[in-house]
């Protein structure tokens, strides 16, 4: 399917040209509206490919003609087709919310890092090849370092790059040492081929024929190098750190991508690496449960570690990265249960997560604007009633007890998903951490009801409505998808898909090699 | 012309380097390396020559270029041997000092080979040039001399004969 | 092989030497990233870091071949027929881990491209190169 | 030492006593083997097989071969990284202004003479390196990082005024890199463009005609293979690697009087 | 006949051990990135030993061409000594 | 025969150079300081490294069991033979200077010193 | 078959003798005591592993190695420079 391989491709040279027009081009709504187009067609691309992959189908693209484990091939199945479609749809809406909210001299710089954050996100979620992954995943974060320190003059902001640079570098570096030594011992770069030979270390594949090594050993090691890496992506536990660093220091439509760009990637990689490649039935089946384990044990570490630290903070955007830690920490412990009903709850989490993130930095950035980036300053959405209305949707999401928001469904799965192999401690965390957030939220609620901060005056304050269709746009999608999960059967049915996708091998394998 | 023939001149010393380098046998390398040089001579003829070459230039040049080896070589064959019976000898005996070595030649492609055939025979090195009063600082590990004529006689007179020839 | 055992031994031995030589480097340098304070050197630390696990690799695609020393993954002439492939494939070293190091190695050109210009920003802001250590931040 | 370094230490010190152990034990294979992988094999076999030639990628240089043909997807998001990088540098130094007349002396008369004759060496030996790097070892990476050193040279040793006097301005490298990437990108969809027009299929990164996508590269120039697309590969990232690293360089090496105003004017909004 | 490249890869290896723990300790930056040449050389020579031509030409500009320019660029504008 | 007269004329140059490359190494270890060290140094690199590069050329042209990437060997060799004569003594010279301006390496022992009262420039 | 003979067997002997001066050249670096001291040895260094490299590429019988050589001369050449300049100049765009 060309369309799948030439999104990355796409938005790649989208922000190839940006800097060679800028020469050109002084007027910076030229670029604006630009990247927009090229986010908006990237968008409805990704959901060409979505609807492509639904009824768990699995669509291959094979770069320069060559057979699988000779050339890279793009697998894209219903699990990273949903989550590349959300990043599009994420990524969009930042670019939209980002025409009204940075200001700069020089704003085509900004948008070429907009288009190859998602270049590299969707490369990440489309690829089939494990060392192409690692490329899209420098890609992607070379752009997150990129824009975390866009506000040069800020020295925080420079201290929060540099810090989420150096430990980003040595994480994706360990990630690359595996990829070294999954070469070494099976001898192939290709997922399913990879995925087919941990199942059967016998098999013999055309062009990359039989495992070179005792894979037994290089597993477990490759499997611990890039389990590191996907957690510090996804900001769990003892990694979490760079989070609440690096976020908020970002320009806001940036920290509202972080969690579904980022945090989702490193997500995925656990789901892929852990589930389809070394999944059940592999090799190492005893030791992968194990990790399994203990990646359950972070992700409840972290939840709780989230949500505690969440109550303490005084800066808003502090406070949205906080609940992420949470939030991915709830996700991990769905995906760790090693169940396909696990993995669907997951991406639930994630995407109702990502939303409602989105949705809460949006809003907040308009206070942002006014007042700054204290807790106090919330008072000024009172003055713009969707934003403000907005806000508490996004919050009530987050907290999940309301069964019309798709994070009540996301956190229920989870529930039972825990339930289902039996960690009843897990779903008494999730319980506890919901409670302690949930004390956060209100306590948000109560700062958006009360405070009066002192504004200052902006010329961005003029007009409201680029923020105002973003925050509806984001709000119906939440509501929408809220009431879809349980109302319409096909969304309900595509969720679970992509759960089964990530379990099922079988399909992922027979779509690359033809076994 | 003379404009037209600079560019040859560079391009010739462009394209006879890259067929050494490359040991081009084949018509690709060979007609490659023509666009390649034609491209990389027009991109660096104004850093490398200032003033425009006379076609009288390069044969008087090929001469004395090949006299010129011939003069370095011996130079370094004596010099090498001296440095190698100063490193292995028991005790090392040196008289190491900073003369001043004035020189003559106009052009900085002079002065630099000067220069270059001072520090590439071991035992003298350059160490500092004043181009206004023209005068090399060369550092000796067995100096003789402290005098700048007499210096100059010693290390880089016949050097200089030749280089006065080539680069004028 | 057609060759003294204890001379296969040797080369066997040297090349775990070369290959755990490699491997102590990487503990090194990335004791030097998390524990020095200075940005300048860790950022040393970590452009030899990422230089050993490339040489890793190209540790991992070398081979032996028996009776003489295995030839670059470059053919040196058109070949005329198949067989002369057949050789080649059977005296070459791995060329695929010399790809991906290649693409790696650029890759970490441009990160550390990029590290640089972040820390002369962080200088001209603190006046300093030392990591500050602010609110439980553990990057150190 | 203390705790923290210990604990650093300690884990340090356990992961390489796996990474030994695993290598040890046999997971990579057996140290020095004398088989090699398999994939290995057939990416040896198929660089230059004119017998299976959709197979092929009629280069003799395997690892340019792979590099820009079998993975040639990693190597364009490779060199979108650097893409990523350079401008990231030049967004991280907004609003810097390049001046002439700061003054440089550089380094001696003896120095900048020599360099001034290596200059069109140094050229020559990175271009051919480029043009010949599906034949010999190397390719458009290495020619092009030989010109981008032969530039950052230049600028340490006549100084920075001379380099952008001469007409290397910041803009103009930035130019020439666009040039080379956007030469990259259309060579890498040439075909398919081409196979929409002429009504034939054609993959993305094609080079060699394929099962089902008949469309080819020109193979051969006069008496050598040219590779296909893998010659126009190696020039374009030849240019945008020179360009763009030199770019950098000038950039980070900007003299500090340079950087100071744009550094003074705010532009930070959250 | 394959005993003397590969004894000179152990002894580059070997070296380059100890020129990264040196660049390690030095407190002098300027004196790191010296080692840390050393170490790249090292490296240059055991590419070269294992029959990797290409990475040897894309190792060297950049880790003895770029890196340490760029490094000591690093150092002139900031500061040479870790205090 | 020819083959053979530029074989061993080449193998002669090698030697020669391997010879120069422990003088040169030997000399770096027992001089007294850095200027007198520069000398030694230099020694190693035209000595150590240009002879055996024409040596190698010389050679290559001779063993025609190498085949035709032979003339390759033996014109990169020459290249760069001459290449580093240019090189070396730049950067010897550079260097010199460099440390003698800052003053980072000790002049002392010298017997003279012309540059003394000029600072260096 | 005489002179692949030959050349082989000479370039065994004389390589043990390369790779002495190299330690010898590496004891330098190490031992410094300045900064000139060191970057000369690495220089020594360089120019005389890149004809070892030239050397080497007759002893392994792989011609195509022998560009590996110039490349390092070069760069050992450009890393002597950045610290001639770092030594003399205030800044190094100067």
């Amino acid at each position: 399917m060309l369309l799948a391989g030439l999104l990355p491709l796409f938005l790649m040279g989208a922000a190839f040209l940006l800097p060679g027009l800028s020469l050109v081009i002084k007027n910076s709504k030229f670029f604006r509206v630009y990247s927009l187009a090229v986010c908006t067609v990237g968008f409805f691309m990704a959901l060409a490919v979505a609807l492509e992959t639904s009824r768990g189908r699995v669509v291959t693209y094979w770069f320069g003609g060559f057979r699988p484990p000779l050339g890279i091939v793009y697998t894209i199945d219903s699990l990273s087709s949903s989550l590349a479609l959300l990043s599009m749809f994420i990524l969009t809406m930042s670019t939209l919310y980002s025409t009204w909210m940075v200001r700069s001299r020089s704003e085509y710089l900004y948008y070429t890092f907009m288009l190859s954050l998602g270049a590299g996100s969707v490369g990440c979620l489309y690829t089939g090849d494990i060392f192409n992954f690692f490329v899209m995943l420098e890609v992607l974060s070379l752009s997150a370092y990129v824009l975390v320190s866009f506000y040069r003059d800020n020295p925080k902001a420079i201290e929060a790059s540099i810090r989420y640079a150096i430990v980003g570098i040595v994480a994706t570096s360990l990630y690359l040492l595996a990829a070294f030594i999954v070469y070494g011992s099976y001898g192939t770069l290709n997922m399913a081929d990879i995925a087919m030979k941990s199942r059967h270390p016998d098999a013999v594949v055309a062009y990359s024929g039989k495992i070179f090594g005792d894979i037994a050993f290089s597993t477990a090691i490759a499997i611990a190098l890039s389990a590191w890496t996907f957690t510090f992506k996804a900001a769990i536990f003892p990694n979490h750190f760079w989070l609440p660093d690096a976020n908020p220091e970002a320009p806001t439509p940036v920290s509202a991508l972080f969690v579904a760009v980022i945090d989702l990637v490193g997500a995925y990689g656990v789901m892929r690496f852990l589930h389809t490649l070394f999944g059940a039935g592999s090799v190492i089946e005893a030791l992968r449960h194990d990790i399994l384990l203990l990646l359950h044990v972070l992700g409840a570490v972290s939840a709780l570690v989230g949500a505690l630290l969440l109550l303490v903070q005084t800066d808003i955007k502090k406070f949205i990265a906080y609940s992420t830690i949470s939030h991915m920490g709830l996700a991990f412990m769905a995906i760790t249960t090693g169940t396909e009903r696990g993995v669907s709850a997951a991406v639930l989490q994630l995407i109702s997560n990502s939303l409602s993130e989105a949705l809460l930095f949006y809003a907040a950035g308009i206070a942002i604007v006014a007042a700054g980036r204290s807790l106090d300053s919330l008072g000024v959405l009172r003055r713009n009633k969707l934003a403000s209305t907005a806000f508490i949707v996004g919050l009530l999401n987050l907290f999940g007890i309301v069964p019309l928001l798709v994070g009540f469904w996301s956190k229920l799965f989870i529930f039972m998903a825990v339930l289902e192999v039996g960690y009843l401690a897990s779903a008494v965390v999730l319980v506890v951490s919901t409670g302690i957030s949930g004390i956060g939220y209100v306590r948000l609620m109560n700062y958006l009801a009360r405070s009066t901060p002192k504004t200052r005056e902006d010329s961005r304050l003029r007009s409201y409505w680029v923020p105002n269709v973003v925050i509806a746009i984001t709000t119906l999608a939440l509501v929408i998808l809220g009431v879809a999960v349980i109302a319409v059967p096909e969304v309900s049915k595509a969720i679970a898909d992509a759960g089964r996708a990530a379990v099922d091998y079988v399909s992922y394998v027979r779509a690359v090699i033809g076994v | 012309m003379g404009r037209v023939f600079s560019y040859l001149a560079v391009f010739s010393m462009i394209y006879s380097f890259y067929v050494v380098f490359t040991g081009a046998t084949s018509a690709f390398s060979l007609v490659l390396g023509v666009i390649a040089s034609a491209v990389a001579s027009v991109v660096v003829k104004p850093v490398l020559i200032s003033r425009d070459l006379k076609v009288s230039d390069a044969i008087r040049l090929f001469y004395l270029v090949a006299y010129y080896f011939y003069y370095m070589l011996v130079a370094e064959v004596k010099a090498h041997i001296g440095i190698a019976r100063i490193v292995l000898s028991r005790k090392i005996k040196i008289s190491p000092a900073i003369v001043e070595v004035p020189y003559y030649v106009g052009t900085s492609y002079g002065m630099t080979l000067i220069a270059g055939s001072i520090t590439n025979t071991p035992g003298t090195v350059v160490v500092q040039v004043d181009t206004k009063r023209k005068v090399f600082f060369v550092h000796w590990l067995t100096a003789t001399t402290y005098e700048p004529v007499k210096a100059r006689e010693e290390i880089s007179a016949e050097f200089e004969r030749y280089a006065q020839k080539i680069f004028g | 092989m057609g060759r003294v055992s204890g001379m296969s031994d040797l080369v066997i031995t040297l090349y775990t030497i070369v290959v755990l030589s490699l491997v102590v480097n990487i503990g090194i340098s990335l004791y030097g990233v998390f524990t020095r304070p200075s940005l300048v050197k860790k950022f040393i630390c970590l452009t030899i870091f990422s230089d050993t696990l490339n040489s890793f690799a190209i540790a991992i695609g070398f081979r032996r071949v028996s009776d003489t020393y295995p030839s670059i993954a470059v053919l040196s002439s058109v070949p005329e027929e198949l067989s002369e492939l057949a050789t080649f494939a059977e005296t070459a070293v791995d060329p695929v881990p010399q790809a991906l190091v290649l693409t790696a190695i650029v890759i970490g050109l441009a990160v550390y491209m990029f590290l640089v210009g972040l820390i002369v920003m962080y200088y001209r802001h603190y006046k300093t190169t030392h990591v500050r250590v602010v609110e439980g931040g553990s990057v150190g | 030492m203390n705790l923290r370094e210990a604990v650093i230490a300690v884990s340090i010190a356990l992961m390489i006593a796996l990474l030994a152990y695993t290598i040890g034990a046999g997971g990579l294979g057996p140290i020095a083997p004398s088989r090699l992988r398999d994939l290995a094999v057939s990416y040896l076999i198929n660089t230059y097989n004119p017998w299976n030639i959709t197979k092929s990628a009629l280069s003799l240089e395997a690892v340019t071969a792979i590099v820009w043909d079998y993975r040639g997807l990693d190597t364009f998001f490779e060199t979108s990284v650097l893409f990523v990088s350079i401008v990231g540098v030049a967004l991280v130094f907004r609003g810097y202004r390049e001046k002439l007349g700061l003054g440089g002396k550089g380094l001696s008369e003896i120095v900048k003479t020599s360099t001034k004759v290596l200059t069109p060496l140094i050229l020559i030996a990175g271009i051919s390196i480029a043009i010949h790097g599906h034949l010999t070892p190397g390719g458009g990476f290495q020619g092009g990082s030989f010109i981008a050193v032969l530039l950052v040279l230049m600028s340490v040793v006549f100084s920075l005024d001379f380099v952008i006097g001469s007409g290397l301005t910041s803009s103009k490298l930035l130019m020439l890199r666009s040039i080379g990437l956007v030469g990259v990108l259309s060579t890498s969809v040439a075909l398919v463009v081409l196979g929409i027009v002429l009504g034939t299929h054609a993959y993305i990164f094609q080079n060699i005609a394929r099962e089902g996508s008949p469309l080819s590269m020109p193979t051969w120039l006069l008496d050598r293979p040219t590779g296909g697309t893998l010659l126009f590969f190696n020039l374009f990232e030849a240019l945008a690697v020179a360009a763009g690293l030199s770019l950098a360089f000038l950039v980070l090496s900007l003299r500090e009087s340079e950087v100071e105003e744009a550094l003074g004017e705010s532009e930070w909004y959250e | 006949m394959e005993v003397v490249p590969i004894s000179i890869a152990a002894i580059a290896a070997l070296l380059s051990v100890v020129a990264t723990y040196l660049a390690v300790r030095s407190r002098d930056m300027l004196a790191a990135v010296v080692f840390s040449a050393v170490q790249s050389t090292a490296y240059a020579l055991i590419y070269y030993v294992l029959m990797a031509p290409d990475i040897v030409l894309v190792y060297i500009p950049v880790s003895v061409g770029i890196l340490p320019a760029v490094a000591v660029l690093l150092i002139k504008k900031t500061e040479r000594y870790e205090s | 025969m020819i083959d053979l007269v530029l074989v061993v004329a080449g193998l002669v140059l090698i030697s020669i150079g391997v010879f120069y490359d422990f003088v040169g190494a030997i000399g770096l270890l027992r001089l007294p300081n850095f200027y007198t060290r520069l000398h030694a140094a230099t020694a190693g690199a035209i000595g150590g490294a240009v002879v055996p590069m024409i040596g190698t050329a010389l050679v290559a042209l001779g063993a025609d069991y190498l085949g035709p990437p032979r003339f390759f060997l033996a014109g990169a060799a020459f290249a760069s033979s001459i290449l580093l004569m240019v090189l070396a003594q730049a950067g010897s010279h550079a260097i010199a200077r460099a440390a003698y301006i800052s003053g980072e390496a000790p002049r002392e022992p010298i017997l003279h010193d012309a540059l003394k009262d000029r600072g260096g420039e | 078959m005489v002179i692949e003979a030959l050349v082989t067997s000479v370039l065994t002997v004389l390589i043990p003798i390369y790779v002495v001066s190299f330690l010898l050249y590496v004891v330098r670096v190490v031992k410094g005591p300045t900064i000139p001291d060191r970057v000369l040895a690495i220089d020594s260094l360089g120019y005389d592993l890149a004809a070892f490299m030239v050397v080497l590429s007759i002893l392994l019988k792989s011609p195509l190695m022998v560009v590996s050589g110039l490349a390092l001369a070069l760069w050992v050449y450009a890393f002597d420079i950045y610290i001639a300049k770092y030594l003399e100049a205030k800044e190094m765009g100067e």
